[in-house]
């Protein structure tokens, strides 16, 4: 399991780390014992992979916006 | 005295001649053919001839004759136009004539008539021998040959001075009303009586040792005048013979005189020669005047035309000159024109084409976090289903277990039906056993003391074997 | 048989040693004496682990709600 | 990416950048983490050919404008 | 583009490049980067056309009023 | 264009290159550069016709009055 | 053009060149540079014939020898 905190992944770190933790659930590598703090680890990637994306989005927008297309 | 012979006296013997003569031929007519040698017409009316008659050049009978005043007027009327040529030395003529003898005048003869037939043949045909003559020789076209100077200034002419015909041609040639001025040479000439043939004939010689424009030979005054040498035939010759055209102008009204077969032109009267020299003059004077005034008029026309010529030119320069420039400055004009539409048209299409470009990026964009949205998306849904499996898995072993589980416990066995063989108190595994060992069978809710008998042969079965 | 109070085990810990008491029922390696003791010894792994899976279920759906999928 | 601080750039310059980066887009070349910084060079790149255009539009104006076409 | 400087140039030179610029323009040969330099450049030389074509005129004319016709 | 001088030329020659100028410039076969040259020359061309013309009027008119005609 | 001095041509003579001068200008057979010399010619051809006529070419032979014609 990684262990950089979540405030220093890049989205296509949290993006990888998020795959491999559906890969070894795919395979059940993941013990019951584990499972909890896995998914809340899932979930905290998945949230901050699509906060980026709505950050993203909205200052691309910003951007495109200010452009006035 | 003495002795005289006898005598008569003239009149007695011409009387006698009269009376034979009288008795015999006076008043008998009759036509006689003779030439007259001599011609006089004379105030009185009476005519006055000496005829002849000429053998080889010799005479052989001669003799005086008249024509009465009172019968000059038939005669006239009988010969017509040619009673001047026919009357007229050197003339055969054929006359009705009767003898008349006077003792004063001698024998004559008195005709009272002509015949023109005869007169007119005789004449003709002396003159056409003349003529004949000079053309079988070849002299009678030589002198019209001679070309006649369009102005004719210098003059030869043969005249008789005093005569009326020649003052009139000396008047209109010198005192012409246009002023010109001729160089006239004047040769003195008889033209009529014995010796003119021969005077005109030296003068015409003395004149051919010059070259004149033209030789005059002209004879005017009365009206009953001789032109009989002007058929001469040596005259004809020598005026063919001249190196300048000679002109006649020897004033009669109807006959032709041989000389004007040979000369270069033939007038009737002096004063038409004079005229056609000077109207020659003026004809030349004319058309000189005329042609320079055409050309004037032609030069003035030609210079009018270049003038308007050079006029059209330089108008024609400046117009094109003015055209070239607009059609440039039109071109110009769109030239520009274009060169303004294309920069805008480049302008707008780069406008247009950042415009799709930002656009397209905000789409790729959006595509782009989308994809990784519903990517997100996806593992999320992914995440809760294998959480789901990973716990059923569990879920079902532990179910599975406890199934397991229950079915080996000691209660369940007993509940079965089976019980469970303790030897003092221990669970019996089948060791052999001394007879009647006490062995107490467990039941689901009893326990029954037995003793041991014997051992019996049994096939095996395990529950938990599959 | 393990000896570990059931309170410290954990959910790996459990269902390892149910396997092994169910390994050893099948191989019919327990006594009928020790039976009992077994299989009640397995009947409250069952319980843990159960306990423990009906948990974690909890938590981890609370997660994923909380995830908004 | 290019390095070239904007006014350094020509249009022409800029422009082919702006396509590069569209290129790259079409083909998701640019990660998430990069996609602001993209799009925000792209905006600026847009920006800048867009104030050219804009100045050359001028300019090309007045001086026709002056021709008095 | 002619380098040659405007006042060297003949009006058929100077024709010349304006059709060459305009020639340029339809085909798309010529970058925003240079089209105010272009633009100009066109510019000046339809002046100086312009500028002949009058001057020449004004000469022609003159030379004709004098001729007096 | 003709290089003789003027001088040197008859009324016939200055006519015919006078003609030959015009239909020069009809034909567009003239340039803005050389149409002020041409149309100097013309003029000249022109002037030296009318002058001959002229000339020619007036001596023809002084020997007529001497002549008296 | 005839050559013969005039005080040497015979009356045919300049009755002849007269209508040939006359006969040239009718067929634009006279340029402009020759037109003086042969109008001149033939006003004193003319002259000098009426005067010669009269007897009083002296005045005029004399212009006309000044004049060389």
């Amino acid at each position: 399991m990684e262990n950089k905190p979540l405030s220093e992944l890049t989205y296509e770190e949290a993006s990888k780390e998020l795959e491999s933790i559906l890969e070894k659930l795919r395979n059940d590598e993941v013990s019951i014992d584990k499972l909890e703090k896995v998914v809340t680890r899932a979930a905290a990637l998945s949230k901050l992979c699509q906060d980026k994306l709505r950050n993203t989005e909205q200052k691309v927008q910003d951007i495109i916006d200010k452009l006035g297309l | 005295m003495s002795t005289l012979p006898t005598y008569f006296s003239l009149s007695k013997i011409l009387n006698r001649v009269k009376t034979i003569i009288d008795e015999n031929v006076a008043g008998k007519e009759f036509w006689l053919k003779v030439e007259i040698a001599n011609i006089n017409f004379h105030r009185s009316g009476h005519i006055y001839l000496e005829l002849a008659e000429n053998q080889n050049g010799n005479t052989i009978a001669k003799c005086r004759a008249m024509i009465w005043s009172y019968n000059v007027p038939q005669i006239r009327q009988v010969l017509g136009k040619d009673y001047n040529n026919i009357l007229k030395k050197g003339n055969e003529i054929l006359c009705y004539t009767n003898i008349k003898f006077d003792t004063t005048y001698g024998l004559s003869l008195l005709i009272t008539n002509v015949n023109l037939e005869f007169a007119v043949g005789q004449i003709e045909k002396k003159r056409q021998e003349t003529i004949d003559r000079l053309k079988k020789e070849g002299l009678i076209d030589l002198n019209k040959r001679i070309q006649v100077p369009l102005v004719i200034t210098s003059i030869a002419v043969i005249a008789s001075k005093n005569t009326s015909g020649y003052q009139d041609f000396i008047k209109n040639i010198q005192d012409n009303q246009y002023g010109y001025k001729y160089n006239v040479e004047i040769f003195s000439s008889a033209v009529q009586g014995s010796g003119a043939e021969i005077e005109i004939l030296n003068r015409l010689k003395t004149i051919n040792q010059k070259k004149y424009d033209c030789v005059v030979i002209i004879r005017g005054g009365g009206s009953k005048m001789d032109l009989d040498i002007f058929n001469s035939y040596e005259i004809s010759k020598q005026v063919s013979q001249m190196q300048s055209a000679v002109f006649s102008g020897i004033g009669h009204e109807t006959d032709i005189t041989v000389l004007d077969f040979a000369s270069n032109k033939a007038f009737k009267t002096p004063t038409e020669v004079s005229n056609y020299i000077v109207n020659k003059t003026y004809d030349f004077e004319k058309r000189i005047i005329n042609n320079y005034e055409l050309i004037f008029e032609r030069y003035n026309k030609l210079i009018d035309r270049k003038f308007s010529d050079l006029k059209l030119f330089t108008e024609g320069i400046a117009n094109a000159s003015n055209s070239f420039t607009r059609l440039r400055r039109g071109a110009l004009h769109t030239l520009m024109n274009r060169i303004v539409s294309s920069t805008n048209l480049l302008i707008n299409q780069e406008n247009n084409k950042l415009s799709l470009i930002n656009q397209e990026n905000l789409q790729q964009s959006k595509r782009l976090v989308n994809n990784q949205k519903e990517s997100i998306f996806k593992h999320s849904e992914m995440l809760g289903i294998l959480i789901e499996k990973v716990i059923n898995n569990e879920r079902a072993y532990l179910t599975n277990a406890l199934v397991l589980i229950s079915s080996s416990s000691p209660k369940t066995i007993l509940n079965r039906g089976f019980t469970i063989p303790r030897v003092d108190g221990s669970l019996y595994t089948g060791q052999e056993l001394s007879k009647d060992t006490i062995i107490k069978l467990e039941f689901k809710d009893s326990v029954i003391v037995t003793k041991y008998v014997k051992k019996e042969k049994q096939w095996k079965i395990n529950p938990f074997q599959s």
